[in-house]
This record gives structure tokens, sequence and C-alpha cells, in this order.
């Protein structure tokens, strides 16, 4: 059965290190006092908890349920008490805590109500899918991406790819499994086949586990013996042996020699991956309708007195395995949790498995000795000869180091898959995976923070537009409440007018000296108006002469900012000029005012008073004070030379309009 | 008990900067031999007192820097370029020479760049295209080679001539020992007038191909070069175009006119051809980086040692060629990148903003 | 007789060459400037105040037309102010002290939700609306849109607001950048075992 | 006052200067500064002109508008240039057989385009002067201290054919340094003047970072935050 292989570009050749763990056979632990089940163990959002502290759970009672499409369920993997939901040490690179359900065992193993299906072939395929959704399956290999996302794509699909290659060193779960329980993997494999309905299903395994690939020869033969009129044949494909075959894209590679699109998904290419203990998992949670509640775990590493493969509960703490595994855990150097390629040093002993740990190491400083200082890469190019993704790790590296995400964007460091190759094998001993993840973490960051700032920027503008308009609307309030009162004052002082008249119509001295009353500040207000031109007249020229001096002072020095000096001192001038302009035009006003006064008083002997006259004395006497406040206010404020001008010119005619009507106001008064 | 948090991978694989050079060293031992065989005592001294000078400027610019200094120096790249350098130096050009082409090598070159990693050019090529530019005479002076260890300069000869007091005195001596490089002899030949076939029966050319002894070093250094090819230490893509681009220009002019233009052959195994193509242009730290890029880059140094040496005012070119490219390399990068996986076409030119 | 070929020369390029400049000068006007979009876009967008302008786009704009120096953005710190220095084409220069430090950790305002009397007077300050509440009654951040620039806290009467750093948790965390040349990334973890220690 | 032509000074002696912070008019500055006598005539030529074009430029720069100001102030440095050809052809001829070219390309050495448009067309006359002395000695003082550099590692001497400049009584200034000096070529031809440059402008670099950390340390400690205004309310 042989059948044309793919190479992907690069790969390494790490030792081995398999045979310690594949001598026994896969064995059981005695039940853990506490199972530690943290929320998150997928890619995706993590599960709302079901239960409370206190309750009583069943083995296989759903506890946390999944939220979002991609997310997954959490199950109880044994009998026992919920005593805490909490914050506890997670199977995390960080070292960051994370919300975790704790349970106290019973020892009962109790199950609760379990559905198994007794022939899948009378399911439909949404209903399987819904069977899989509930078991709370996800990616065994690694990543943990929930299985019936990948399973329920909406693409047609013409290739199912089992990935059994588990091409990192150390690693022998998927391989024990293999060699077990071929069968029973295989039958998973054709329920995927039943919902997927492919043309053709792939099982690539790698040509160094051949106990593997002839159980699951027998296995498919078997199978096909048994199931004549099954959809499609398993094809068992040894592929060579080269790190990271085993990744997603690279078994992809290998078997069909498409190549995964850059940000795509394999469903892109009608093709759909699965790993071993993934597809296991979901013959288990079909045919036996048990969730998934334990994995098979290796336990290796040179401290390790009695390595092998481990059914192990999730939330088993690492501790329990380490103790039944006869481990010196004083000892240990470096506790890693996956391979020694892709895995991560935990920080403690008390994090528990979890549905993606494939591997526990528990190596001493012989094994693992730790990577002597960086040194200067001499870009040497060993790394670009090893990526499996065909990447430029030194200038990824490079660019990464400095910051420069958008070059190291343009280099396609989103596509690194993290696989380490490039670090094993630099010679500088460059942490080059840790310079991707630092590059890649600030790519994310940035994309973040942009994301933060564009919204931001979106909310300040309306913001700042509602601060605006809530003005707008009230000066316009204003403006209507002053008009409102305008109007009513001049009511007012309309029926105060008419009232005067009345009164001036029947002779009373009262009359009169409200008139004078009236009269005499108009005068004050005009002289005071007057003086303020003057001083501002004089205070404007001082100033134009200081300007001046300046800027010959300026010149002799031949300061730089001489052209602005200049500016400035023509702006001066006009405004001096103006100024005096505007004095002389408010001076003759008063001068003809008074004399029209003196002429006024003996001459005219008014039979009447002269309402309209007296009306329009009022608005002008008060269209002068209202222009003066408003000069006066607009010098305080230093306002513009137009504005100034503009109000000048207004207080000017007022005064003229109150000069035409004046005249004849104090000939009431003084008559008398 | 405490536990360390690194990043994956957790397993190295045994290789080092320090290992790569010291493979490096070990493949121009064939080379040295050779030299050594031909030339006499003189190659010995030279590398001895370009390593210590070497050795020497690095510690100084690295204390000056405020770097470790142990740190830097055990990784051997000062030593690579002190032999480098000294091996491309006539066996018996004054001993300020070396000393001279050396720490330019190393400050101005190397650490003025930023040091190991950062040089923009081979510091080897830079030392020695400063001595050729600035001291003429000497640099194109060599011994007649003769076999023999040097056994007649002899040893105490040898050093009288390296470490003579007074420079006047050098153009004397030189009268006395030295000879032209068959390289330097064909080209002012060849400007003579001269026909290859007749120059093939003199002295100088006698050998098997490209005369005097230098065919036998270019020989010993392809085999340093097919060890370094063999240990992974250097890809096979510059060493190939290199030869590939002086052998085709070559091949192409002796075919056209045999008498006027030396065949493939003689340029392949004479001069510093080999000793550039596998030990020189593979330096990765100014080199281009992809595999195509690599290939090209050394395809077009062959190709302008070719335009040098026939053309050009120097008898032979690795130098300035290789410093040459060096500065090309940037731009045969930006455009070789390699097409990565999961995209249709490899990415070009330099980083857009939100691309 | 050369002089005058000269003056001539001389004189009828200047007819030329002004006349072509002229019509250069008026035919491609650059209007507008767009430059100012791109330099907010770097801004950070915390609207904080802290460069002396009312909020970025100021700020964007005084570089943009009046050569205002580009550090004056704490908030932004040093990648701000490169970025501005590569779009404007001048010197990188280090941030201005009398505008504020540069933050280690982003941070967002926290209101001590039972200390809040409901003054309001934080919702008023906050320029990007992103405090929640009503007069008399608690007032919350929505911790999302806050920008953390700091301007509720000193509105607040009761001083019930604390700029707090944004916490790392296990979906913003990334790995550190490693120690560099001459250093091993390797980072050593005193562990206490939970067992024994309980 | 005087602060302010001492500013000029500084600027175009350390600040501003042409060849070590511009970096203009690399061109005649790596051709001939082989020798003393050489930079020392080109350099002396370079500041005539720009003094020259600097007056010049001050004077009409009131009359001058934007759109045409550069071909008007090429113009009167090509002009300027030209009247320094001559002169140097009248009184120092073998010294500009050796410069050649080099004295006609004075017009396009930026520098003195760049001082027209930058100072000259904004200030008055007498600053302009000392802008155009002060920018021509600092170029000046480069070019003398690259050719000194060049000089005695290119050749060992120093100040040779210094009667090129100064009449035959200086043709014994010529100062020997080393007996039987080989010579490196290298210092002489392009490259070492790029290099003598370069070095020339990290050490001013090194110089300058001394003054800055020394001017750090005398400054007064900033307040911090004190520039802030409120960013809510009403924009105009």
């Amino acid at each position: 059965m042989s059948r044309n292989t793919w190479k992907f570009h690069g790969g390494i050749h790490p030792p081995q290190n398999k045979q310690q763990s594949v001598s026994a056979s896969i064995r059981q632990l005695p039940l853990p006092d506490k199972l530690i089940l943290p929320l998150q163990q997928h890619i995706g959002a993590p599960g709302k908890v079901l239960v409370s502290v206190g309750d009583r759970v069943l083995k296989g009672q759903l506890l946390a349920q999944a939220k979002g499409f991609v997310s997954a369920n959490l199950h109880a993997p044994s009998s026992g008490t919920v005593i805490d939901i909490s914050d506890q040490p997670v199977q995390h690179p960080s070292g960051l805590p994370g919300k975790c359900i704790v349970i106290e065992t019973d020892g009962k193993e109790q199950w609760c109500e379990i559905h198994p299906i007794d022939d899948y072939r009378q399911m439909d395929a949404t209903q399987l899918l819904a069977t899989i959704n509930n078991a709370g399956i996800v990616g065994m290999g690694g990543a943990g991406f929930p299985s019936h996302v990948k399973i329920g794509t909406q693409q047609t699909i013409s290739t199912l790819i089992l990935n059994a290659v588990e091409c990192e060193p150390y690693i022998t779960s998927d391989d024990l499994l293999m060699r077990e329980r071929a069968a029973e993997i295989i039958e998973g494999l054709q329920i995927l086949a039943f919902i997927l309905n492919p043309k053709e299903i792939l099982v690539g395994i790698e040509d160094n586990k051949p106990e593997a690939i002839a159980a699951m020869r027998r296995a498919a033969q078997e199978s096909t013996e048994a199931n004549p009129g099954a959809p499609c044949a398993v094809t068992i494909v040894s592929v060579p042996t080269i790190y990271p075959s085993g990744g997603e894209k690279q078994i992809i590679q290998i078997l069909t020699g498409k190549e995964v699109p850059s940000g795509g998904l394999p469903s892109d290419l009608g093709i759909v991956c699965h790993n071993t203990g993934t597809v296991h998992a979901i013959r288990n949670a079909v045919i036996e309708g048990k969730p998934l509640i334990s994995r098979i775990t290796t336990m290796t590493g040179n401290l390790v007195t009695d390595p092998g493969n481990i059914e192990v509960l999730l939330g088993t703490p690492v501790s329990h395995l380490l103790q039944h595994t006869r481990t010196s855990a004083n000892q240990i150097h470096r506790l890693i949790m996956g391979g020694p390629m892709m895995g991560f040093s935990m920080r403690s002993t008390e994090i528990p498995i979890v549905k993606t740990s494939n591997c526990i190491i528990a190596a001493d400083d012989q094994e693992f000795p730790d990577a002597p200082p960086e040194q200067p890469c001499i870009r040497c190019g060993a790394c670009a000869e090893v990526c499996p993704a065909k990447l430029l790790p030194q200038q990824l590296f490079f660019y990464s180091k400095s910051k420069e995400i958008d070059k190291a964007k343009h280099y396609n460091l989103m596509d690194c898959i993290e696989c380490g190759a490039c670090s094993f094998v630099c010679p500088s001993q460059i942490p080059l995976v840790q310079y991707f993840r630092f590059g890649k973490g600030e790519v994310r960051k940035s994309k973040i923070e942009t994301d933060k700032s564009d919204r931001a920027r979106m909310r300040f503008e309306a913001h700042q537009e509602r601060l605006e308009k809530e003005a707008a609307a009230k000066e316009e309030k204003r403006q209507q409440r002053a008009a409102a009162n305008a109007l009513k004052k001049e009511k007012q002082a309309k029926a105060k007018l008419e009232k005067e008249a009345a009164e001036a119509a029947n002779p009373s001295t009262a009359a009169s000296t409200a008139q004078e009353s009236s009269n005499e500040p108009s005068n004050n207000d005009a002289d005071e108006a007057l003086e303020t031109l003057k001083s501002n007249a004089t205070k404007a020229s001082k100033r134009y002469q200081q300007a001046k001096k300046a800027l010959q002072m300026a010149e002799k020095n031949g300061a730089d900012n001489i052209d602005k000096l200049r500016e400035k001192i023509l702006q001066l001038e006009t405004k001096a000029s103006d100024a005096k302009k505007a004095l002389k035009e408010a001076l003759p006003s008063p001068a003809k005012k008074i004399p029209a006064k003196s002429d006024a008083t003996p001459n005219n002997t008014p039979k009447e008073t002269d309402t309209s006259a007296v009306i329009a004395a009022a608005t002008a006497r008060v269209k002068v004070k209202k222009a003066q406040n408003a000069l006066m206010a607009a010098e305080a404020s230093d306002a513009s030379q137009e504005v100034l001008e503009h109000l000048s010119t207004n207080l000017n005619t007022a005064r003229t309009e109150l000069e035409q009507h004046a005249p004849s106001e104090p000939t009431t008064g003084e008559a008398q | 008990m405490a536990f360390i948090s690194v990043t994956s991978p957790h397993s190295h694989r045994a290789n080092s900067t320090a290992g790569v050079m010291q493979q490096l060293l070990l493949a121009t031992l064939p080379g040295v031999l050779a030299l050594f065989w031909f030339f006499g005592w003189g190659i010995l001294v030279q590398i001895t007192l370009s390593v210590i000078t070497a050795v020497l400027c690095e510690a100084g610019i690295l204390y000056l820097r405020k770097k470790p200094i142990a740190f830097y120096l055990k990784d051997y790249s000062a030593v690579v370029t002190a032999v480098l350098l000294a091996l491309a130096i006539p066996p018996i050009a004054p001993w300020w020479i070396v000393v001279i082409g050396t720490s330019f090598a190393m400050v101005f070159a190397k650490h003025l760049y930023g040091g190991l990693g950062s040089n923009p050019f081979n510091p080897a090529m830079v030392g020695y295209a400063f001595l050729l530019i600035s001291f003429p005479l000497q640099m194109t002076t060599w011994l007649p080679s003769e076999g023999n260890f040097g056994a007649s300069t002899g040893v105490e000869n040898t050093l009288q001539l390296i470490f003579s007091s007074s420079p006047a005195d050098d153009a004397s001596n030189y009268d006395a020992f030295s000879g032209a490089t068959p390289l330097d002899e064909l080209k002012t030949q060849l400007d003579l007038d001269q026909s290859t076939d007749i120059l093939q029966q003199q002295d100088v050319f006698k050998g098997f191909i490209a005369g005097a002894g230098w065919d036998w070093v270019n020989v010993a250094f392809l085999i340093g070069g097919c060890f370094l090819i063999w240990r992974k230490i250097i890809s096979w893509h510059i060493p190939v175009g290199f030869l590939a681009g002086l052998g085709i220009l070559a091949a192409a002019f002796s075919l056209y006119q045999p008498a006027q233009y030396a065949s493939p052959l003689f340029h392949w195994f004479g001069g510093g051809c080999m000793l550039g193509a596998f030990f020189i242009a593979t330096d990765p730290v100014s080199a281009a980086t992809s595999d195509k890029g690599r290939f090209i880059y050394g395809f077009l140094i062959g190709l302008l040692i070719y335009i040098i040496r026939t053309f050009g005012g120097y008898p032979d070119a690795v130098a300035f060629a290789v410093l040459l490219l060096n500065l090309a390399a940037p731009t045969i990068d930006y455009y070789t990148q390699p097409r990565s996986y999961g995209h249709d076409k490899p990415n070009r030119g330099t980083a857009k903003k939100d691309s | 007789m050369e002089i005058f070929i000269a003056i001539a020369a001389v004189l009828g390029m200047a007819t030329i060459f002004g006349a072509v400049l002229g019509f250069i000068a008026i035919k491609f006007r650059v209007e507008g400037n767009p430059i100012v979009d791109q330099i907010d876009s770097i801004l950070p967008q915390t609207q904080c105040g802290q460069c002396g302008y009312p909020g970025c786009r100021p700020y964007a704009e005084a570089m943009a037309n009046n050569d205002e120096a580009i550090n004056h953005c704490p908030p932004g710190g040093e990648a701000t102010i490169q970025e501005l220095a590569e779009l404007l084409g001048v010197e990188v220069i280090p941030l201005d002290q009398e505008h504020g430090e540069e933050q280690e950790l982003p941070s967002v305002a926290y209101i001590r939700e039972d200390e809040c009397i409901g003054c309001t007077k934080c919702i008023q300050a906050c320029p990007v609306d992103a405090i929640l509440g009503a007069a008399k009654l608690m007032h919350t951040v929505i911790v999302d849109e806050c920008t953390g620039c700091d301007l509720c806290v000193e509105p607040c009467p009761v001083d019930c607001i604390d700029m707090l750093p944004v916490a790392i948790e296990q979906n913003t965390w990334t790995w550190d950048k490693p120690a560099g040349v001459g250093e091993s990334s390797v980072e050593r973890i005193p562990v206490t075992n939970i067992q024994e220690a309980s | 006052m005087a602060t302010e032509y001492a500013k000029i000074s500084l600027d175009g002696l350390w600040y501003k200067n042409v060849a070590t912070v511009q970096v203009l008019g690399l061109c005649p500055l790596l051709a001939v500064t082989g020798s003393v006598v050489n930079a020392m005539g080109l350099g002396l030529a370079t500041m005539g002109v720009l003094i020259g074009s600097n007056l010049a430029v001050s004077l009409i720069r009131q009359f001058v508008t934007d759109a045409v100001r550069l071909p008007v102030f090429v113009m009167i440095i090509a002009s300027i240039t030209t009247c320094v050809e001559f002169l140097m052809q009248a009184f120092t001829f073998e010294l500009y057989e050796i410069l050649g070219i080099f004295i006609p390309l004075i017009v396009t050495n930026c520098c003195i385009l760049g001082r027209a448009d930058a100072f000259a067309s904004k200030n008055p006359v007498i600053p302009s002067v000392v802008d155009g002395f002060m920018m021509g000695a600092g170029f000046l003082v480069v070019l003398l201290i690259l050719g000194a550099l060049r000089e005695i590692i290119g050749q060992g001497t120093l100040f040779a054919d210094f009667d090129l400049l100064f009449g035959a009584s200086a043709a014994q200034w010529e100062i020997k340094l080393f007996d039987e000096f080989p010579g490196v070529l290298f210092a002489a031809l392009p490259p070492g003047a790029f290099l003598g440059l370069g070095l020339i402008m990290a050490l001013k670099n090194v110089f300058d970072a001394r003054l800055e950390a020394r001017a750090k340390a005398q400054q007064a400690p900033v307040t911090l935050g004190s520039k802030r205004v409120r960013t809510t309310g009403h924009i105009t």
C-alpha cells in the first residue's frame, strides 16, 4: 500500500527518546483525592459554570457549558463534591492562575445517565455532531481547538486525515493508543466519515512506529471486511520521520501536497484533519456515550522511574502522576507539559492534566541543560533551512527584536507555527521562538491598541459634537429668553411712558423731575464714553510709539523676529489712528450737543409733550448705553480692531440718534 | 527545589558559533599546508602575527565598548578573520602590513559596524582591500613557489625579511626573492601581446593547470571547502554560483579567442579563487540570505572576478568582487525572498504600513 | 559685446523660467493638509491633554502647522515619538518630562462605587464618555472604553476614583522579549510545594 | 547683539557645521582634502563665495518673491563663483590647476544655497555676512583637519607645497614627519577621506554627548505634567 507522499520544506531530526515510554502498556492510576478542572482547556471562550460549591456531581456530569461558537463543554471526570471554584495554577506558560472547578472525589466513580448510540448509521449527521459537541471534545494533540467546529464545517470535505504522526520526541501516547485500540480509532474514523462523507480517509503514521502501523493496517482491514458497504476505505500511509511532520499544515502537505493558505483553514482545501486521541474520544462519545473525561498521557523524562503511558482523569494534578510513577520530584529541573520542542515549562507540580496534556516530562539539568547565553546572529541561515513554513527566521528575529512589527508582518511572522526547529539548530543559541512569540504578542497588542485608539477617537469626536450641540441649544434658549425679556421691558417702558404722558398732559413737577433725572445720566454716559475713547487713543498711540522704538532697537540688533515686530507695529499704527479717528468723530457730537442743549433751553416752550420723541429718546439712551457697554467689554477682552471699530460707530450712531431726540427733552424740564 | 521557566524548544542541537568557527579553521588546514609547502615559513609567521593582532584588537575594542571580553573572544570569529586575511597576504610581506591590515579589519570593518553579525562587509576582505590599495608593491610581491616547505629561504631568513627594521631595505630584499604570481604575470604578458600557449612554457606557469604551485594551493582549499559543505557549515549555493559565474565567462572568452584569454581551469585554480569561493564569499554575515539569493550572489561575484581579472587594473579580484557584492546583498535579498508556506507568491520589497 | 549677450541670455532665461514658475505656482498649489490625519492616527487618542492641547487632534494640527515638538505625548511614549519622527522626518528626541512620564503599564479608572455620591462631575470630565451614571446615582467606568487619561480623578469631590494598571490575564499575556546577546533567557522560579506548605 | 553674533559664530563653527553636522558639500570635501594646501585653497574659495552670496542675497531679499528665489540665488552664487574662479586663475594659477573642476563645482555646493535660503534671505546684511564667514570658516576648519590627517597618513608630510598659495617663501614650510614613510595610499584616495570625515564626525559627536550630559546635570529638575490642559468642554 504505497502511496505517494510529499515533502515539506526543512524539518529536523531531534533525538527521538521514545523508547523509554513504549515498553509498558497503557495503565491506570488510583483515583486522586482532588480533581482540578480549569474552565479554559481549549481555544475559545471558557464555559459557563453550571455548578456551585458544595454541589455533589456525578461522573460525566456537565460542569460548564460551552459559551459561544468556539467553546467546549466540561464534564466531571469522577463523582464527588465541588469544593471550590476559584483561581488555581493552570496549564499556561505565563504561570498566571486560571479559574478552576475543584472536585473532591468520593471514590464511588458513580456515572451519571449516559446515552450510548447503538448504531450511529441510523442517526442524522447533525445529531452526531450534537453528541460530539456535548461531549466537550477538543483537539487533543496540543492545540485544543473544539472538534465540533472543525467537523461542523459548511464546506464540502473530500479528504479526512488522521494525524497519527506524533513527531515530537518523547511523546508516545498516540503510538500506544494505536497499538492497543486501533479498532476503536478506525471506528471513530468511520463515524467522522459518516458525518463528513469524504472521498478518502488518510492515516499518516511516521515510519518509526512500525507496531502502530501494523496494528492500524490490521484494524483497517478488519473494518473493511466487517463493513463491505462502508463509504470509503481507510488508507494507512507511512510517512518519513522528521520533525515537525505532525503539524496540521505539514501533515496535510505530506499527504496531499497541498498548502493551507495563510490565514485560512484546512477545510478551505476540502480537508479535515484530526488527531488520534481526538478521534478515539469521538468514538467513545458516540458509541459509549461518554464525554471527554480522561486521556492518555505519556509520563517520561530521566527522573521518572516508571515511565509509560497512563490513562488519566482530566483534572488530576501532575504531582499525583509524579508520585505514582516514582519520580524524584526534588531533582526536577524542568517539568514540561507537552513535548520538548513545543511544550511549556510548568511552574508548579499542582497543575492539573487537561484535555491537551499529551505528555509530562520530568527532567533534571542533565537531560535538558540550561541554554547557554545568546550570541550574536551570524546569519548562517541554518534556521531558514529547517523552517517548515519556509520563512526567514533571521529576518523575523531582527524585526521582532527591534519591534519593527510592520516589517516582521511583511516577512509573514504570523505564519510561524512556533515549532522550534529554528531555535533547535541555531548555533548562536538565540531563543528564536521566544522572539517570535514576543513579536506576535506585539503585533496583537498593536492591533488592540489601534482598535482602541480608533474607538477613543470616535467617542471623543462624538463627545465634542454633543457638547457643541448642547452649547448651541443653550445659546439659542438664552437668546430666546433675552428676546422675551426685551419685549417685556419694552412693554413696561411703553406703559410707563404712557402713564408719564398722561401725567405730563396735566403738567406736574413730578413728571419733569423724572425727565430730568433720566436725561442727566445720558449726558454723563456720553462724556464717560468720550473719556474712554480719549484714553484709548492715547494708549494706542503710546503703544505704537513703544513698538516703533522696539523695532528700531530690533533693527539695530538684527533680531530674528523683526518681521513679526513690523507686522505688529503696522497693526498698532492702524489701531492708534482708528482710535484717534473714533475720538475725533466722537468729540464733535457732544460739542454739538451742549450748545444745542443751551440753545434749546430758552427758546422752545412746548405746549404739549411730544410722546413719540420721548420714547425715541429713551430708546436712543438705551442704545447708547448698550453700545458703550459693548465697546467697553470689547476693549477689556482685547477684541479685534474691526469689532472695536464697529462698536464705536454703533456708539456714535446711537449718540447722534440721542442727540436728535434729546434736545427736545430737557426743554420740558427747564421750561418749567 | 526550583523549576525554570523557558520558552520551547527545550532541547538543542549540540552546535555553537564557536564550533562553526573551529570547523572553518580546520577546513583551512589543507590550504595552509599547501601554502607552507610552496611558499615556506612566511605563511605561518603571518598567521601567527595576524591572529595575535586580531585578538588584541578585539579585546581592546570590546573593553572600550564595555562588552564582556571573554564571552566574545570565545566565539573564534576574530581568529577566523585573522587567518583568512593572513592567507591572502604575501608570505614575506613586512610585519607592519599584517598588523595594519588586521587592525583595520577588526576595528573599522567589524567593530565600528557593531561587531560580529552586524558588519555589512567581510572584515578580512576589507582589510585586504585596504592593504592592496595602500601598499600595492608589498601586497603583490610573492615568493616564487618552490615546494619543500621553503627550505631554501629558511626560517631565519624569512623572519628577517618580515621583521627587517628599515622599510627601505625591503625593495632590495624583495628583488632577491620575489616574483609575481601567475595571475599577475599572465596579465602583464597578455598586455604585451603574448599568447597563452607560449606562457604555459614559462617557469612561473609550470604546473598542471595554473602554474607553479598555485593550482595545488587551490586544490587544497577546494578540499577544505568540500569538508565545509559536507559538515553543513556552508551551503553549496555560493561556491557553486561563484565558480559557475567565473567559469562561464572564462569559458566563453577562451572559446572565442583561446590565445588571448586563459581557460576556465586556469581561472578556477589560479590566484585566490577557491579560497574566495569557499571561505570568503561564504561568510554568512555579509552574504545574501535565501538559497536563491546566495546562488545569485555567488554567481555575480564570479562574473565580477573574471571581469576585473581580465579587464581591470588588478591581477586578482576576489576582495573587490566580494566587497561589491556585500554591498548588493540587501538588494539581492529584497528580490529573492522565498515564497513561504501558504502564500501564492513571495513577498517583495519592504513592509508597507498596515498591509 | 560679450557682456550684452550674457545679459540678454540671463534676462531671457529669467523671463522664461519666471513664467514657468508662475504657472506652476498657481496650477499646482497644494490644498489642505492630509498630514494632520496621519499624525492623528499615530497619537494614542487618550485625549488626556498632557501635551498642552485640548485633545489629540489639536496637538496633531499643531505639529503639522506650527512645528510643535513631537515629544509632548506621555501616553504614547517612545514608540509614538519614533513613529512621529519617521513620519515628519525629524530627529527622535526623548519625551519632554514637563508633560508627564510614560507609564509602564496602561491604566484605567475605577470608581469605588460605594463611595460615589453621584455628582456627575467625572462624567462631565470624561473626554470619551466612558463613565456611566446619573445624578445622585452611583457611577461606573466602562473599562473597555476608558483611555486611562485620568481627567476624571481630579474633579471627583470625594476622591473615589482610582487609576489602576490594567491587569495582565491569560489572554492578554505575551512572552517577554529575551534578554539579548550575552544573556540566557532562562527564568528561575522558586517553587513552593503546595502540599508541603499546607 | 554680541550674543547674537556669538550664536551665529558657534553655529557656523560647531553646532551647524557644514561638513560634520549638515554633511553638505561632500563632493569637494572628499575630493580635494588630499593635502593641507588643497584643502585650504578650496576652503578659502568656498568661504569667499559663501560670504559674497550671503551678502548679495541679504541685500536683495526684500525684492525676491518666494517662487523665483531659487533661480535667483543660484544665479548669484554662479556669478560669484565665476568671480572667485577668475581671481584664483589670476593669483594662484597652479593651485587652480590642481583643484581643477572643483572650483566651478562650488556653485553646486549645497551649503551655499542652503545658507542663502535658510539665513541670508531672512536676515539683514551684517549678520548674513558674519554667517557666511563663520559657515565658511567651519567648513574650512574641517577641510584643514581632514587635509592634514590625510596628508600625514598618506604622504607622511604636513604643509607641503604651500608655495602654491603663499608664494615661494612658503616652500620651506613643509614638515617631513617620518623618514622613509611608505605612505598609506588608502588615505590619499577618496575612501580615506570618507573614513577620515567619519572619524571627525564621531569625535564631534562624542564631544557633543559630553557637553549635553554636563548641561543636563546642571539643569533644574522639571515638574512633571505641568503643561497639562483640560480637554473637555468646547474646543474652538
